[in-house]
């Protein structure tokens, strides 16, 4: 057998699928920032494998990849740090606690 | 820029705000609103003059005074403006109701506020008489509508907030439908390749708009025209609205304000688009003959005095379009005649029932009776109107809707002729709405003893509605005057792209 | 390695040192004269913006390519960029009371620290020409958004809104992403230049999932429907100055790298794949947006709706799809901020005085405070498109551009649209009746709100009556639009 | 064809991928979570380096392993009493959930799917050295980053002074 | 002819409201019946030179004998086309010389009489105003060019004779009278301006001449064009001719006339007997030409004439109100000049006896102005001297009132057709064009005749002689400024008769002699003198003769004690069908339908809010979902239609 981009592609869709059910279904705002993980990690495989089998004479994917990933850190620390601001103020992590605000 | 005549229309309003804003009591404001409305008329006299001047020296241009500033270059926008005799009667007619409108407010509360609105009312129902382009044209529509909002929500009586809200939304609505006709109109207006343009005259000249765009555009403009025309079945923003409104605002909207829509229709929709006109004039003509005769019916059976003139407005105005899509010559100058003449006339109407209001307040016809006894002069005054509206010779309403029956009976079309004796039906049913109202309200004996303590009218009252049954009577009694004002416009060719008259 | 390609980014570096300036100011200066960063970070904006309109000092005189072509600025780009320093110049006028206030005095100089780093980002979203940048200008310009959604500490919804805000923004950005990994697939390159060229020959399922992504991506930003719902939310709960920048700069910034996007990413495959994706997403905008405002009494969360529409309003310029529509998005850019920070300067200075930002407080304020409510009104009656004010040549204009195009649809969109007015008109009137008709017991008593405040007040208005009449700001808009690079896109 | 090891090793990669991603979002303890999450991004870290880019695996394992991983575990420990167990989902969640993962893995599946023909197996490259990469940071022209790298710095330093911000108690 | 003197006929009238009408609430009830007074005494001066100038004047004679028609000044006032012009203008021929005479005459009489009749009412000047406002526009009406003009004051006078009968608008009765009054006409004129316009749509004129002078050409231009089967020129002509009816209250269309008597006496005098009503005679006669050509249309004219004559005649017989048996007794006379115009043409061109029905009825219109006003100021005087309308509280009054008594008595005979009165002999040229025209209607218009003798007689012994009920006052003879016109009146009708009026009107203005049709005349001079004596052996003093008639015949009675109930028709076709069956329903419509639905907009708006509202839940992975959902579908629908 022959392992084309779709053979890296499909799990790499999975992951983002089981992000996206995560971020939908968990009511931990930690447990949901992990989801995102998941769907961020999913996209730089994307990129990754697009650029080593279908472009790999330039390195425009494995770039896009390495910025992601320090994109991600800074959004997880940010996201963080909200969290952790509405822990102090709510005394707890569950996202239904989230709404005051609505309709 | 100010070397043209016209833009004083425009200018003197603006002046008056400015000044407005800097008086600081009721006699200053008085007299702002005074002389700016005198200024006004004298202003609109001026410009008849000249205008009669220039065409009797054998001026055959359809538009004079004409001129044009650019504004949005790229766009091809201008500050144009320029005048027939349609216009010159219609800045003649507002100038006469602003001032009347002036007088019949004098005792206003919060009196700068109020004339606030009222003028920058005026400012746009002047510009939009002005105006031969289409944006500014359109700008100057908006500027008119927005105040009667505020002037209805704050100064007005019973259920203002939901009167006046009506009233803003659908008159809006019908300017949502006219908005994309108009830019519709500017897409097309000129032939592949020419340079675009609003001006009106240009686009009637170039003639581009083609057929099938036509039969789109034609029935937006005409619709957003006709809701402030209070076409069927978008009229019913008018009773409520007119209803809840102070008198002042009555006046300039029923006498002023829906007669932008008839012009409107006209000088839009007719003027630009002759061929969509002709072929689907029949769809609104039966719309139009509908709200004159159904208008007149409702009439009939309101017991609120403003109701019952609002109604008549309707069925009056629905008189406007339908003569207009009559597309011969003497049912639209009947048209432009039932304009003047139902501005007027409604004008005095509303400011009558504004002062009646203002002593009795109440408006109800069965909650009042025998005023003539109490207030002779505005009772009278009130059967001039009363007359002039079931179209009595000698008072402007009998020239308007004998002209508009003559003229749409030489419509070469069956149909139309069948629609305009309909039509012609609305005359009696206005007589019994009119007698039924004066027999109630003024004759027979006092209906409510406390009626008997109030006073006739005051000095001003009395300036406010003899300055408009003059000019009702005037017409009435001198309408060749206005008719060969008016129906040089309709001399030109557009009619003979349709092979009629 | 050029490193002399960074001096072509005059206004990116203005901003920097601005930034550096505001940082400095923040860390070093003694206590005492803290309370005067806000002035100073206003008065440097100031700078920065009036630089900016000379092309000789910071602005762009022409079309410069930079890093190959993963930078441009150009005239028209440095128009926007202006505007928008404009609107943050009232911005940052109107939150000097704010800022200032006794909460806020451990956190001031980190408004001013965030601020400039998402203007910043916008700049970048707007300047760049390569998915990578754009992506890092994105999040430079919504990230620290959120953290400046959380700055009224004391506030239960302050949290509330910034975790709502990062949560959402953060899923958006790999759904973002994830459209951008297709569009990388499909064509191996970031640069738009390259996309552009290659997708072209592209029609498949793979180019509409990209292209659907990055709209939600970016519409995330913009609160297109069904992309909106944290909007409202966030606006509510994020301190009142924090809101008017999210409401204009933020969506000003993002609709014209939307519109950058689209016409130079994906301009090849307009009438193929996205003109009627915006289509509905227009008319779901707008239509969504109003009918959430009319049920809104919170001025915040009010305003935030009708921002939603207004957004939806603004797509039209891209749907256009031409350079007229793209002056009028720009036009209609700069009426908004004014409109727009006019109502919130009003709810402002009001909620900074008495606290209270109920549509239900606002009944008889015209009593009590007439120039406040005038001011008020003034910005409703733009927002809704009403002459002689600037919102209602903004909207014909963009209904001009709109219907350039052509079609059909595009007349049935606009009339669509049109009708939405109605309904936007009627909650904006609202408004209105609330200050002016209403009566009530307990009116807002009459107060003076602060000079900067007033000062404000006093731009947005003036901006509203004039930015309509004088026709030299459109027709510039459009002679730079049609002589820029843009214009080729739209050929 | 390839080797069988490296078949056995793809598939090690990949399930593991796969299992712990679903692991880590279902369940129910928060803290193994966390951990699956952390085995999910070395699986990725793995892949990287099956690819080829060896510098990206070390990254992924340095900044996601080292770095975002350690800071959850951190979070969580701060919110989260011992023995908490994760809530229980309601039905109605896990159906929607279900519904948008699925939906997404055919629209995207379809999208991935529909280019299928144009992949090819692994060609070769040229193998990256540091120099490489150093020369793609710092250098201005056609696929380099300088200024990407100065822009993410300016990011990077926005979120450290709004988290330091917002974490601040006062 | 010079036009100064037309134009001050019109002028004066004119004036003299203006004048009344503006300044008269400042002067006092002197100066303002003075005014009046003068003024149409001037008037009356100026009529009679121009209308004796032109009856005597050979200048007027033309070359071929026939009196000329003359347009004594004609304006242009407003031109809908270059050739449909309104113009107004004065226009003499016969008949409109005739009519300024009775105009001026019978209003300068009521003029005068009115200064005694009226004096002391509030609203005096008003009075005058109006009578001047009246004055003008009969006048105009008759003088004008073009059919019109004479629409134009067939509106004025239909208004001046509106706030004439509401003159007492205290009273409801007098208000409603008058609302009645002017939508009943106005419905009717709405017939006329059709027919106007049908008319002017084929001929492109409005012009009498042009239409009179050559009534074929009229006839061809409709072009043979049909509406419903029947010939346009029918259509338009009875249409105008429903105008007529309306003015000229003939069925159905007469049921304002007996109310208007709400009215001050003199003003019934004048414009419901005299003038206005006979406006739509002279609109026939105006017409006649045209008339002649279409002879359904003069069919119809007769058949309603005749039927009305008829029908008023028997209402007469049953009423007690004096007023409103002069009112049914001024249907019937005019009725029978309806019949006489009917008659004298026998379709298409064929005029039957040299016009003879055209010049009887414009005799019968001058001799019946004259002793109508009589009457009617006679009645006047009675209600003047015992408060009341009703001949229950009058009788034996020819003791206290001679003068009265005397004159009433010679418009009884006049109308009555004894001669040598004037009624006999233009009744007698009446029933002699009947008789030529149709046997049967001649017997008709005979019976109805006697049917006249009987009714007025009946009044006439029940007046003056009867019983004498309890008078509060003694009653007494009028004022003098009353008892002048009386007496002038009561002249005129005595020697009316002999004028020779075919020398001055007939249809084609070719002068001829009347004679005296013997056998006709001599019957209906003893049918009428039989009908006399009936009522006189009936009502001379208490007899059980009508009460026994009464109760052998009490349907009969009902019914035309109550009009045929004509009225209960009306107004339950008013309130019931066209009030509560049309009106209130569209109103209803409007605000629940049409406003609903333009309301409805709102509510569905406000509703659809509502409905959405669940979309912003506040949870934040509900937003995530749909925007996912959103983007999916997004590239999903797309996708489905694109690829």
């Amino acid at each position: 057998m022959e392992f084309t981009a779709i053979y890296y592609l499909i799990p790499a869709l999975i992951m983002f699928c089981c992000g996206v059910y995560g971020f939908i279904t968990r009511k931990n705002m930690i447990a949901m920032l992990i989801s995102l993980e998941l769907m961020l990690n999913a996209v730089d495989i994307n990129f990754v494998v697009f650029n080593r089998f279908l472009f790999p004479e330039a390195m425009e994917g494995m770039f896009f990849t390495l910025f992601a990933i320090a994109i991600a850190a800074a959004e997880t620390a940010l996201a963080i740090a909200i969290i952790i601001n509405i822990f102090r103020s709510n005394k707890s992590v569950d996202v239904r606690t989230l709404n005051e605000m609505k309709f | 820029m100010f070397s043209n005549i016209l833009i004083y229309f425009v200018v003197i309003p603006l002046v008056m705000l400015g000044g407005l804003a800097l008086c600081q009591n009721i006699r200053q404001i008085r007299a702002v609103a005074v002389t700016g409305s005198l200024a006004l008329i004298g202003l609109s006299a001026w410009v008849l003059a000249e205008y009669l001047e220039l065409r009797g020296a054998g001026n055959e241009d359809p538009m004079l005074f004409v001129d044009s500033w650019t504004w949005f270059a790229p766009l091809n926008i201008h500050l144009a403006v320029g005048v027939d005799g349609i216009s010159v009667a219609m800045l003649i007619l507002s100038s006469i109701i602003v001032f009347a409108g002036s007088f019949a407010s004098w005792e206003i509360k919060q009196a700068k506020e109020f004339f606030l609105w009222l003028i920058l009312l005026s400012t746009g129902v002047f510009g939009f008489f002005i105006s031969i382009d289409l944006f500014t044209m359109f700008m100057f529509y908006e500027v008119a509508l927005i105040p009667m909002y505020l002037l209805i929500g704050v100064w007005g009586s019973g259920n203002k907030n939901y009167s006046a809200m009506k009233l803003t939304l659908m008159l809006m609505g019908g300017s949502a439908f006219l908005m994309l006709g108009l830019i519709g109109i500017y897409y097309h207006s000129a032939p592949e390749g020419g340079q675009l343009t609003w001006n009106i005259l240009e686009i009637a000249n170039n003639d581009a708009i083609d057929h099938s765009w036509q039969t789109f555009l034609f029935p937006m403009t005409f619709v957003g025209f006709g809701v402030l025309g209070a076409m069927f079945p978008f009229h019913t923003w008018s009773p409520d609205g007119h209803a809840s409104a102070p008198t002042a605002v009555s006046m300039l909207h029923a006498g002023v304000l829906m007669k932008l829509g008839g012009y409107g229709c006209f000088r839009v929709a007719i003027y630009l688009m002759p061929q969509a006109a002709h072929e689907l004039s029949w769809i609104f003509l039966i719309l139009t003959g509908i709200s004159v005769v159904y208008g007149a019916f409702c009439a009939c059976v309101k017991t609120d005095l403003k109701y019952i003139n609002a109604y008549s407005s309707v069925s009056h105005c629905g008189l406007v379009l339908f003569a207009i899509l009559m597309l011969n010559e003497t049912a639209m100058t009947g048209a432009i005649m039932q304009m003047l003449s139902h501005g007027l006339m409604t004008a005095l109407f509303f400011a009558l029932i504004g002062m009646i209001y203002g002593r009795t307040h109440t408006r109800e016809i069965t909650q009042m009776g025998g005023m003539m006894q109490i207030m002779p002069y505005l009772s009278v005054c009130y059967v001039i109107a009363g007359m002039a509206s079931l179209g009595l010779p000698g008072l402007s309403g009998f020239v308007s809707e004998m002209t508009i029956f003559v003229g749409s009976f030489q419509h070469a079309d069956m149909f139309h002729r069948v629609f305009t004796i309909a039509a012609c039906c609305s005359i009696v049913i206005t007589a019994v709405y009119i007698l039924r109202v004066v027999g109630k309200l003024l004759f027979g004996p006092v209906y409510d003893e406390h009626h008997l303590s109030l006073t006739d009218a005051t000095w001003w009252e009395r300036l406010s509605t003899v300055t408009l049954i003059v000019s009702v009577a005037a017409i009435g009694c001198f309408p060749n005057f206005f008719n060969h004002l008016i129906n040089f416009t309709f001399k030109p060719a557009i009619f003979a792209v349709l092979g009629l008259n | 390695m050029d490193y002399s390609q960074f001096l072509t980014m005059k206004q990116e570096l203005g901003l920097l040192v601005v930034f550096l300036l505001v940082f400095l100011y923040d860390t070093f200066m003694p206590g005492r004269t803290q309370k005067g960063l806000p002035v100073v970070t206003t008065v440097l904006m100031l700078l920065l913006t009036v630089a900016g309109f000379c092309p000789c000092c910071l602005g762009s005189g022409s079309d410069v390519m930079a890093f190959s072509g993963m930078y441009e600025t150009s005239p028209v780009i440095s128009a926007i960029k202006n505007i928008l320093n404009i609107g943050v110049v009232i911005v940052l006028l109107q939150s000097i009371r704010w800022a200032n206030s006794d909460a806020m005095a451990m956190r001031r100089g980190e408004f001013y620290e965030l601020l400039l780093v998402t203007l910043f980002g916008m700049y970048l979203m707007i300047s760049s020409r390569h998915f990578l940048m754009f992506i890092i200008g994105l999040e430079s310009a919504s990230l620290p958004l959120a953290a400046m959604t959380a700055l009224n500490k004391g506030s239960q919804e302050s949290h509330e809104a910034a975790g709502k805000y990062i949560l959402t923004a953060v899923f958006s950005s790999a759904i973002f992403m994830m459209g951008l990994s297709f569009v990388y697939g499909l064509t191996g390159s970031l640069y738009f230049s390259n996309i552009y060229v290659a997708i072209a020959s592209e029609m498949n399922m793979m180019l509409v999932c990209a292209v659907a992504f990055v709209i939600a991506g970016i519409g995330f930003k913009l609160s297109l429907v069904p992309f909106h719902l944290w909007t409202a939310d966030v606006y509510q709960g994020a301190p009142t100055s924090v809101t008017s920048y999210l409401s204009v700069i933020s969506k000003g910034a993002t609709a014209f790298a939307f519109m950058a996007v689209m016409a130079q990413v994906f301009g090849t495959v307009y009438s193929r794949v996205w003109e009627w994706m915006l289509y509905a997403l227009i008319i779901l905008t707008i239509t969504v947006g109003n009918l959430f405002a009319i049920r809104q009494r919170n001025m915040k969360r009010f305003l935030a709706f009708s921002s939603i529409s207004q957004a939806g309003y603004i797509m039209l310029g891209i749907i256009a799809y031409n350079t007229m529509g793209v002056a009028a998005m720009m036009y209609y850019i700069l009426v908004y901020i004014f409109s727009n920070l006019a109502a919130f300067g009003v709810i402002g200075a009001i909620e900074n005085a008495t606290g209270r930002v109920s549509m239900d407080d606002y009944r008889g304020l015209y009593k009590t405070n007439p120039r406040l409510s005038f001011a008020m009104m003034l910005a409703m009656f733009s927002l809704a498109g009403i002459p002689p004010f600037a919102g209602f040549f903004s909207k014909f204009f963009i209904f001009t551009g709109a219907l350039n195009q052509g079609s059909v649809a595009i007349y049935v969109l606009v009339l669509i649209a049109l009708i939405n007015t109605i309904v936007s008109l009627y909650y904006y009137l609202l408004v209105v009746k609330a200050m002016f008709i209403s009566e009530d017991d307990c009116v807002i008593p009459t107060f003076r709100s602060a000079f900067s405040e007033r000062l404000g007040l006093w731009i947005t208005v003036a901006g509203i009556i004039f930015l309509g009449l004088v026709s030299c700001i459109y027709s510039g808009l459009l002679t730079l639009t049609a002589d820029s690079a843009l214009s080729l896109f739209f050929a | 064809m390839e080797s069988v090891g490296s078949i056995i090793l793809y598939c090690v990669v990949a399930l593991s991928m796969i299992v712990f991603s679903v692991l880590a979002v279902t369940t129910r303890k928060i803290l193994r979570a966390a951990t699956y999450l952390l085995f999910t991004l070395f699986a990725a870290a793995v892949m990287y380096f099956m690819l080829d880019y060896e510098f990206l695996g070390a990254v992924q394992i340095a900044v996601y392993a080292g770095g975002i991983v350690v800071l959850f575990v951190f979070s969580i420990l701060l919110t989260s009493r011992p023995g908490d167990n994760s809530e229980r989902l309601t039905s109605k969640s896990k159906v929607l959930g279900f519904l948008g993962a699925l939906s997404m893995l055919g629209v995207s599946g379809w999208a991935l799917l529909s280019r299928c023909a144009n992949f090819s197996s692994l060609p070769a490259m040229k193998y990256l050295t540091m120099s490489d990469l150093g020369t793609a940071l710092m250098g201005t022209g056609e696929n380099q980053y300088l200024l990407p790298f100065e822009a993410v710095s300016v990011l990077l330093l926005a979120c450290i002074i709004g988290g330091v911000v917002i974490a601040r108690k006062r | 002819m010079e036009s100064t003197l037309p134009i001050l006929i019109l002028a004066i009238p004119l004036t003299m409201f203006l004048l009344l009408g503006i300044a008269g609430c400042k002067m006092s009830h002197k100066l303002a019946g003075f005014l009046g007074i003068a003024g149409m005494g001037t008037t009356l001066v100026l009529s009679y030179i121009t209308a004796l100038t032109y009856f005597f004047g050979p200048e007027f004679i033309g070359a071929d004998g026939l009196r000329e028609q003359v347009t004594v000044f004609n304006w242009e006032w407003l031109a809908f086309t270059e050739n449909l012009v309104i113009s107004l203008g004065f226009f003499l021929d016969p008949i409109s010389a005739m009519m300024l005479i009775v105009i001026t005459t019978i209003s300068f009489m009521v003029h005068l009489y009115s200064l005694g009749y009226m004096e002391g009412e509030r609203g005096f000047q008003r009075y005058y105003a109006f009578l001047s406002l009246f004055s003008f526009s009969m006048l105009g009406l008759v003088v004008a060019t073009n059919i019109f003009q004479m629409y134009i004051f067939w509106e004025l006078v239909g208004a001046s004779s509106y706030l004439l009968i509401g003159f007492y608008y205290r009273l409801h009765s007098a208000v409603s009278a008058s609302k009645k009054a002017f939508i009943v006409t106005r419905f009717a004129d709405l017939g006329f301006l059709i027919g106007i316009l049908v008319l002017s749509y084929y001929t492109q004129t409005f012009d009498f001449v042009k239409m009179t002078s050559d009534p074929s050409w009229v006839l061809a231009s409709t072009g043979g064009a049909t509406f419903m089967g029947a010939s346009v020129l029918t259509w338009a002509l009875v249409l105008i001719f429903t105008g007529g009816m309306g003015k000229s209250a003939m069925m159905p269309l007469h049921i304002w006339l007996p109310d208007a008597m709400e009215g001050p006496t003199p003003v019934s005098a004048l414009i419901h007997a005299a003038t206005m009503v006979v406006a739509g005679v002279f609109l026939v006669a105006r017409m006649f030409p045209v008339y002649m050509m279409e002879g359904s249309a003069t069919m119809i004219i007769v058949v309603v004439g005749a039927v009305t004559a008829f029908y008023a005649a028997m209402v007469a017989c049953a009423q007690i109100d004096i007023k409103r048996i002069l009112a049914f007794s001024t249907i019937s006379q005019i009725a029978f000049m309806m019949v006489s115009l009917g008659v004298a043409s026998e379709g298409h061109g064929e005029v039957a006896h040299h016009g003879l029905g055209y010049m009887a009825s414009m005799f019968h219109l001058f001799t019946h102005a004259m002793f109508k006003a009589l009457l009617f100021l006679g009645a006047g005087a009675l209600i003047h001297a015992v408060h009341s309308n009703n001949y229950t509280a009058m009788g034996g009054l020819r003791k206290y009132m001679p003068i009265t008594h005397w004159t009433f008595l010679i418009g009884c005979l006049a109308i009555a057709g004894i001669p040598p009165f004037s009624g006999f002999f233009s009744k007698d040229e009446i029933l002699a064009a009947c008789y030529a025209w149709s046997p049967f209607i001649g017997v008709w218009m005979s019976m109805v005749a006697a049917l006249t003798a009987f009714y007025m007689f009946r009044m006439y012994y029940l007046v003056f002689w009867w019983n004498e009920p309890h008078y509060h006052h003694t009653p007494h003879d009028a004022p003098l400024s009353m008892n002048i016109p009386l007496l002038f009146l009561a002249a005129v009708s005595c020697v009316a008769g002999f004028i020779p009026f075919g020398h001055f009107v007939t249809w084609n203005r070719m002068p001829y002699d009347i004679h005296i049709e013997l056998p006709v005349a001599i019957s209906s001079v003893v049918v009428a003198l039989v009908a006399i004596a009936l009522a006189r052996h009936m009502y001379i003093k208490e007899n059980p003769l009508p009460a026994k008639m009464k109760a052998a015949l009490p349907r009969l009675w009902d019914w035309c004690h109550h009009r045929f109930y004509w009225d209960e028709l009306y107004m339950f076709i008013t309130h019931r069908i066209i009030f509560n069956g049309i009106c209130r329903p569209l109103a209803w419509f409007d605000r629940h339908i049409i406003d609903g639905t333009m309301d409805s907009f709102a509510t569905v708006t406000n509703k659809a809010s509502e409905a959405i509202r669940p979309l912003q839940s506040g949870q934040v992975q509900m937003y995530v979902w749909y925007y996912l959902i959103g983007a999916l579908l997004l590239a999903g629908v797309t996708a489905v239609c694109v690829l």
